[in-house]
């Protein structure tokens, strides 16, 4: 009754949603493994490519198990259920699933707050806009990739009150033969910063291309586009995961009931490396901003309209986690599909 | 800015044409020898895997490119001899050769950690004196491939029409038997243009992985190949037509993410259907309008063996 | 050697010479063959089978599974591994209903290559009737099973319409129609039929009697439904006298239809049968596996489904066979990819490889290669 | 006189059945040499081995008395051999010179594609006068008549360069005036130096045209004669063995009955061309009278079976009328077979019999539909093979080891007697007969004509089409004769065969 303990020495294993060099949402995972092994002291297994599908998941956790692990880590929203069974049939392992939905007194999931990375990223887009219109260019409309849109139209509205955001979701988290026609079609509109929520670095790329800027998410993509990309919103999950871990060795851990929704300070996102289009004075005003997000300030705070002027947070309110994840609306200047 | 938006869809229709007209056109080559060429969206991840692959070891776009167009013919030989040789079913080897090529690609790329490697493309090049035109200017503002891919039209045209070659590759799809009495090799000539086909079609694919998005993923065509694969249906096998019908499609592609960025209200995931239903919907009217109903290869399908008795 | 002879005035304009040493010997020539004793047919089927194999282990190999654990993987953990079997009938189940969906169509000379896109219209058949909360409870179930069958049924409906009445392509519009259900279903999950739960694209969860029940021993229901299913297959094929119509539509449609076999309705109803049985496969995953309507389900099982419907030349029974060993192909390379780090697109390589040696062995099926021209004498 | 071409103790089989065991033949320059031999006699094999596109499994092949081997028929071409095939091998929608291109010797020095067409043009055209052939080079193929497209098969041959001249069967469908043209210009070739090989079935023209004639049968060599050594009758008992006696025209035995079937104003659809294949068929066909339907292959009569049976094709207008069931046009064919037509038609493993299924089969789906064998939910397999078992023996079908066997593995003769078995084996009302004995040995000829007969006779109607003269004029009650997509006309029995021969050239 007092948390959950190991009943084995700890082995780790890891589920990859898709390869560990999609350079975005697995490849920070990998980075991350590499990580929490020397933090950890021990080798973690892990296998790549598990989609989202119960009769892949299923296999690939119970082989793991079968042959020792006792703490297993998912990487997948599509993981919730499956991760759900696997924790009732197994007591004795520890799951935990990022951008999971379920947890359990074994299971945990855990997700960052990417708005508030994304919040600043929108503030060094704003800062290196020179015509205040910026494109977006994400994957599927729902609540996590709709929180960063509007955390990243609030950052660049706050140095640019009039920035507008064009977004276009190409419906798939990584296919650069669409990310580039978006990308390349918002800066044909007049869009001259980028930012993105999808897998592959493309949007920044064509950024460089077009002598534009760009802001990158889950990794540092700078690598890609060293001239275009301003920073980036970047997953730090060991900063996350090395405590938690190190917590269920321990023995007695207590999952979160609603699971870990992770800060800036607690390890959920940060921002990597300003480019030199953000000029100083600009650099500093994120900088304040980081450290006042570091100490608590809320992104979505009230009060707070929508793009058709309907009040979503009241003022001196701050919007629950059970509205962000289901959030649908869009804040004033962002402009997307149906 | 409405102007402006014609004129960046326009001018970034090429671009998504390309990779349609050179596939086209290298099933046209097969399907004119006789051969059912279904594969070509597994060729395609081959080409697009090759052309990345050389242009992360090499760097040279032109390079790339060929080799690319190598690589898919080095593997269209295994479909060569299956269909040629072994006479299998042309639908299943197609389908095979599909299932095999995006097998094979996922695995070498992962292996090979080609993956999401970003490449140095090719830059645009104006056609001179077009491009300095005011405002349509950009309109000849394309990168080279999309100026070879009119020489290559021509010249495969050319080729059809206007050789004697030509005349007996076309004889070897239409009438086999007609043209082994006549002296002409058929298996060769079936052979060669499997091979000659293929190497376009990789090059389609290079298109996408090279000179477009400059990075290779595992199936990344996502279907291009088979909308190539109706689009020569649609062009009833004549290269021209391919061409018109390719750039139809280009147009189609590129608006999308043009209506998109201009903000337009439209439910995203129909207008994302729009290239599948318009393929359909091309087929549809082909087949309504029975155009040229005979201009398909007489023995389109069929396998060869001398002794047959037909 | 004479040179042609001269002396010969000839009739023709053209007189160029021509040479005559003696031409190349031609060493084999190609012969069709009629029949097979089934022995052989047999013998020739295992050693490509043998062949597929030797082919995928060489790869596995060069992949890094060592040698020597690969009979380990793919017989003792498959089969002998309570676990692992049950993983292989959990996915078996799927694999044989899209097995049949395609062995049907296929029979009928109609290539159905949009199974995935029926599979999912099946399962979002299935999920309308779970959403709307459509009959009572206990007749839930039936309902969502009759909405997949029908769902599935109507998507195949207009390719097959499009090709009797106007000879479009089935093998086009078929695939065009499942990239276009494939972002309809997108159109769903990111849309209104988000679960209202979490927001999350996927549909509500069914709730527990809206799901196949498990038969025990943790082994679902869905495989007893297969089973069932490729039963009725078997009867339709083998006993019944549409059957028969079918071995004549597809051996030979002119004959079968100057012989009275009703051509047309055989292949409208092998194909709506087959868009049937793909939309059950997506029932069987949504109601036995996902328990709600996902995102990415169906990815695969059209490639699986053509696949098996070849290896079992159509055949129902063979099919689950086939559909059993696929399933468990795919659970050895889940262990594979977790225990090697082998991408699991080796598993669709291994397939490919498969498919092509045995269509490749057909050859010696159909053909004979015969010594001509050897002892020549006067 | 040296042999131009020769060819000597040549084996050839095909899976295992062996079309030519002890073949020899030889050809001079300067002759025509006929090539006389039943059907299935290996003539056209034997000839195929010479053009290179049959390997030989044994046997010799000279060229001027030396010894060649051939890999292709570019070989032969190189030897300048031509032959125009029993099976046109025309690539059809190529126009004329194209297709002459093809096959025509390259240019000497550099000629642009265009140029060469041109040329080729201008020899189609002088070659063509010269010959007497009206023929447009530019035309396609696809549109030219039979009679147009053998012409196009010979100017190939000849403007090929061939020395060694190969007709196989070239006049099965010229008029009898365009076959004696042709037959003298390959004799004038023959006499400037040629050597002409002419594969043929008709005696009259072997005596006219040949130097010299070899006999086959039965896959060997029999005799090489000189034409004016033998009679006809002589020449007839060297190709099939034996002395046939042709029987004469039986009349029904029974007195004719009322109109069973009426076809009037058939007519298929206009191509671009203007032509119909059918173009206004009147034909009334009573119980109990063979209605013989004479005329050269290729006139409408597959399209008038067909159109009969409920084939899909061509839509058709006019009205094909079958006594107590009303107009059959918009009938499904299942339904046709329901009511009582049977069929026999000429294409039989395109039409009649599923050759990659049993015997069992397909007889059994003759019957199927009339719930003798089991409901829809169960065929009756041990009804089916008791039946088929008890037919095959009943119509004395050979070779059928099992009922279970392909029925592709039975020869020619016997597969139709298969399809007699399954038509005949339901009590017809009418009975539509397309070439019933082609390829058929005597024996088996004789067999199927007995069927007919006797299904007339228990009052049956049968429409009976077939290009042989001589087997119309043996069955049929009337006889009538189709040209152009018509019938041209009509005869009663005793016909006038020479009258009846008119009416099928006459182009009216
Ligand atoms: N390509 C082939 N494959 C299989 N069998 C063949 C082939 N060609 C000929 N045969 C068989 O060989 C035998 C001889 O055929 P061939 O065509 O040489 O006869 P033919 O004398 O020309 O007869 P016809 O007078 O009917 O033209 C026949 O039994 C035929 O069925
Ligand atoms: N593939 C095969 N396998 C076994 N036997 C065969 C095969 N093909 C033909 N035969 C047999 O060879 C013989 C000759 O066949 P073919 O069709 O050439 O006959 P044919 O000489 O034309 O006789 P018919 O006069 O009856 O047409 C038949 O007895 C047939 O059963
Ligand atoms: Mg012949
Ligand atoms: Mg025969």
């Amino acid at each position: 009754a007092d948390g959950f303990t190991l009943k084995d020495k700890p082995k780790i294993a890891m589920l990859y949603f898709g390869p560990k060099n999609d350079g975005g949402w697995t490849q920070a995972f990998d980075e991350a493994r590499v990580k929490i092994e020397k933090e950890i002291g021990q080798k973690i297994q892990f296998v790549e490519n598990v989609p989202e599908d119960a009769s892949a998941i299923k296999p690939a956790a119970e082989k793991f198990i079968q042959r020792g692990a006792n703490i297993v880590i998912g990487t997948a929203f599509g993981y919730s259920d499956s991760f759900k069974d696997l924790a009732a049939k197994y007591p004795d392992v520890a799951f935990l699933n990022g951008s999971g939905t379920t947890n359990g007194s074994n299971l945990e999931s855990f997700y960052g707050r990417t708005y508030e990375s994304q919040y600043l990223c929108g503030m060094a887009a704003g800062a290196a806009s020179k015509t205040g219109k910026l494109g977006f260019v994400a994957a599927n409309p729902f609540g996590v990739v709709n929180w960063t849109i509007n955390a990243f139209a609030l950052g660049a509205q706050k140095m640019n009150p009039n920035a507008t955001v064009n977004v276009i979701y190409t419906g798939a988290w990584n296919d650069p033969v669409k990310e580039r026609a978006a990308a390349a079609a918002l800066i044909d509109q007049g869009a001259d910063v980028i930012g993105q929520h999808v897998d592959s670095p493309t949007p920044q790329i064509v950024a460089q291309e077009r002598g534009v800027y760009g802001t990158g998410h889950h990794r540092d993509l700078r690598q890609f586009a060293p001239k275009a990309t301003l920073c980036s919103s970047v997953w730090v999950w060991d900063r996350f995961l090395t405590p938690e871990l190190k917590k269920i060795i321990a023995g007695g851990w207590k999952p979160a009931q609603y699971g870990a929704f992770i800060e800036m300070k607690d390890g959920g996102t940060d921002i990597a490396g300003f480019g030199p289009a953000v000029p100083k004075d600009k650099a500093a005003l994120i900088t304040a901003e980081r450290d006042a997000i570091m100490k608590g300030k809320q992104i979505y705070a009230g009060p707070l309209a929508d793009r058709d002027g309907k009040e979503r947070v009241a003022k001196g309110a701050v919007l629950s986690d059970a509205d962000l994840w289901k959030m649908d609306w869009f804040v004033k200047g962002v402009v997307t599909q149906k | 800015m409405s102007g402006g938006i014609v004129l960046n869809w326009l001018a970034s229709t090429p671009d998504f044409a390309v990779p349609y007209a050179l596939a086209a056109l290298g099933l046209i080559i097969c399907e004119r020898a006789g051969v059912l060429a279904l594969g070509a969206e597994g060729l395609m991840l081959v080409g697009a895997l090759a052309g990345i692959g050389a242009q992360i070891v090499i760097g040279q776009p032109a390079v790339s490119l060929v080799l690319a167009m190598l690589a898919a013919s080095v593997v269209s030989v295994l479909f060569a001899v299956m269909v040629i040789w072994l006479r299998v079913n042309q639908v299943i080897a197609g389908l095979a050769l599909v299932f095999f090529c995006q097998g094979l690609t996922a695995l070498v790329g992962s292996m090979a950690e080609w993956t999401n490697h970003a490449t140095e493309g090719i830059g645009t090049m104006g056609l001179w004196p077009l491009s300095l035109l005011p405002v349509v200017g950009r309109l000849f503002e394309q990168n080279a491939m999309v100026w070879l891919t009119l020489p290559i039209f021509g010249a495969v045209a050319w080729f059809f029409a206007r050789t004697s070659a030509g005349l007996r590759l076309r004889a070897v799809g239409e009438n086999p038997q007609a043209a082994d009495a006549a002296g002409i090799r058929v298996t060769a000539w079936r052979f060669a243009a499997v091979l000659a086909g293929s190497a376009l079609v990789g090059l389609a694919g290079a298109y996408i992985s090279v000179v477009s998005t400059k990075l290779w993923i595992a199936g990344m065509t996502g279907g291009r190949g088979w909308i190539a694969v109706g689009l020569v249906i649609f062009a009833r096998w004549s290269p021209w037509k391919a061409l018109v019908g390719a750039l139809l499609f280009g147009c189609i592609e590129a608006l999308i993410p043009q209506l998109a960025a201009a903000g337009v209200q439209l439910p995203q995931y129909f207008v994302m259907m729009t290239p599948y239903a318009v393929t359909l919907g091309v087929m549809v009217w082909v087949a309504l309008s029975r155009r040229g109903a005979d201009e398909e290869p007489g023995a389109l399908g069929q396998p060869y063996v001398r002794e047959e008795r037909r | 050697m004479a040179a042609p002879s001269s002396k010969i005035p000839s009739p023709i304009a053209h007189e160029a010479p021509r040479a005559t040493q003696p031409l190349a010997r031609r060493r084999y020539a190609l012969e069709i063959r009629q029949h097979m004793p089934w022995r052989w047919q047999a013998l020739i089927l295992a050693a490509a089978l043998l062949a597929g194999f030797a082919i995928s282990a060489a790869i596995l190999v060069a992949a890094g599974v060592p040698a020597d654990e690969l009979a380990n993987e793919f017989v003792m953990q498959t089969f002998f591994d309570g676990q692992n079997f049950r993983a292989v009938l959990f996915q078996a189940a799927p694999m044989i209903l899209v097995g049949l969906a395609g062995s049907i169509a296929f029979r009928a000379r109609f290539w159905n290559l949009g199974l995935e896109g029926q599979m999912i219209w099946g399962a979002i058949g299935a999920t309308t009737v779970s959403m709307w909360q459509i009959g009572p409870e206990n007749l839930r179930l039936p309902l969502m099973f009759v909405a997949a069958v029908g769902c599935g049924l109507l998507w195949v409906l207009g390719p097959a319409w499009l090709k009797l009445k106007l000879g479009v392509n089935e093998i086009i519009s078929t695939l065009m129609l499942n990239y276009m259900a494939a972002n309809f279903l997108l159109h769903l999950v990111y849309g209104s039929w988000k679960d209202p739960k979490d927001n999350f694209p996927y549909s509500p969860q069914f709730r527990a009697f809206e799901r196949l029940p498990e038969l025990g021993a943790g082994i679902g229901s869905s495989i007893l439904l297969a089973g069932v299913v490729a039963l009725l297959a078997w009867w339709l094929v083998s006993v019944s006298r549409v059957g028969l119509y079918l071995r004549f539509v597809d051996a030979n449609p002119r004959v079968a239809h100057a012989n009275g076999v009703p051509v047309r309705r055989t292949i409208y109803g092998a194909v709506l049968l087959s868009g049937a049985m793909a939309g059950l496969a997506g029932f069987a995953v949504a109601a036995g596996q996902e328990g709600r309507l996902t995102q990415a389900f169906y990815q695969g099982y059209g490639f699986s489904g053509i696949l098996i419907a070849f290896l079992a030349r159509n055949n129902p029974l063979a099919a689950t066979v086939v559909a059993l060993l696929v399933a468990a192909l795919f659970v050895t390379g889940r262990s594979l990819q977790v225990f090697y780090q082998v991408p699991f697109s080796m598993v669709q390589l291994i397939q490919a490889v498969i498919v092509v040696c045995v269509a490749s062995s057909d050859f010696f099926i159909r053909h004979r290669l015969r010594r001509v021209g050897g002892e020549a004498s006067a | 006189m040296p042999n131009a071409l020769e060819l000597t103790g040549i084996r050839k089989s095909f899976d295992g059945f062996a079309a030519l065991t002890d073949a020899h033949f030889a050809a001079r320059w300067g002759e025509v040499h006929a090539l006389l031999g039943e059907n299935g006699a290996g003539k056209s094999s034997l000839m195929n081995i010479a053009a290179g596109l049959y390997a030989p499994e044994a046997g010799q092949l000279l060229v001027d008395d030396n010894a060649v081997r051939f890999a292709g028929p570019r070989d032969a071409a190189k030897h300048r051999i031509g032959m125009v095939h029993q099976h046109f091998k025309l690539v059809r929608p190529f126009t004329v010179a194209q297709n002459i291109l093809l096959t025509a010797p390259p240019p000497a020095e550099f000629q642009s594609h265009g140029e060469r067409l041109r040329e080729i043009t201008r020899d189609i055209r002088n070659k063509a006068a010269e010959l007497g052939f009206d023929i447009d080079p530019s035309k396609r193929v696809d549109a030219l008549s039979i009679a147009e497209q053998q012409r196009v098969e010979i100017l190939k041959v000849l403007l090929a360069g061939a020395r060694i001249l190969i007709l196989d069967e070239p006049t099965a469908v010229l008029t009898d005036q365009e076959a004696a043209r042709l037959l003298q210009t390959v004799q004038g070739l023959a006499r400037k130096g040629a050597a002409v090989v002419l594969v043929t079935h008709k005696m009259a023209d072997v005596k006219t045209y040949a130097d010299r004639v070899t006999v086959m049968r039965g896959g060997r060599t029999v005799a090489t004669l000189k034409p004016e050594e033998a009679s006809v009758a002589e020449l007839v008992k060297l190709t099939v063995g034996e002395s046939i006696a042709t029987q004469g025209f039986q009349p029904s035995a029974a007195s004719r009955g009322p109109v069973r079937l009426s076809v009037r104003g058939l007519r298929t659809p206009a191509s671009p061309e203007g032509r119909r294949v059918l173009d206004g068929v009147d034909l009334e066909l009573h119980a109990g009278e063979i209605y013989g339907l004479a005329g050269v292959g290729g006139n409408g009569q597959g399209e008038l079976a067909g159109a009969i049976m409920g084939l899909p094709g061509e839509a058709t207008e006019g009205e094909i009328r079958l006594e107590g069931h009303g107009d059959l046009k918009t009938m499904a064919a299942s339904v046709r077979r329901g009511i009582g037509i049977a069929a026999i038609p000429a294409d039989r493993y395109g039409l009649a019999l599923a050759g990659g299924l049993s015997v069992a089969e397909n007889y059994a789906i003759g019957r199927v539909h009339t719930g003798r064998y089991g409901p829809v939910w169960r065929l009756r397999r041990n009804r089916i093979q008791s039946d088929t078992q008890e037919a095959v023996r009943a119509f004395d079908v050979q070779g059928v080891r099992s009922v279970a066997q392909k029925a592709a593995l039975l020869s020619g003769g016997n597969a139709q007697k298969l399809v007699l078995a399954r038509e005949f084996g339901k009590s017809p009302t009418l009975v539509l007969a397309h070439s019933p004995s082609r390829g058929l040995d005597v024996r088996a000829s004789a067999e199927v004509h007995a069927r007919l007969r006797a299904a007339r006779d228990s009052g049956a109607a049968v429409l009976l089409i077939s290009e042989d003269l001589d087997e119309v004029l043996q069955l049929a009650d009337r006889v009538g004769v189709m040209t152009r997509g018509r019938i041209a006309g009509e005869f009663a029995q005793p016909a006038d065969r020479q009258a009846i021969g008119q009416a099928m050239v006459d182009h009216g």
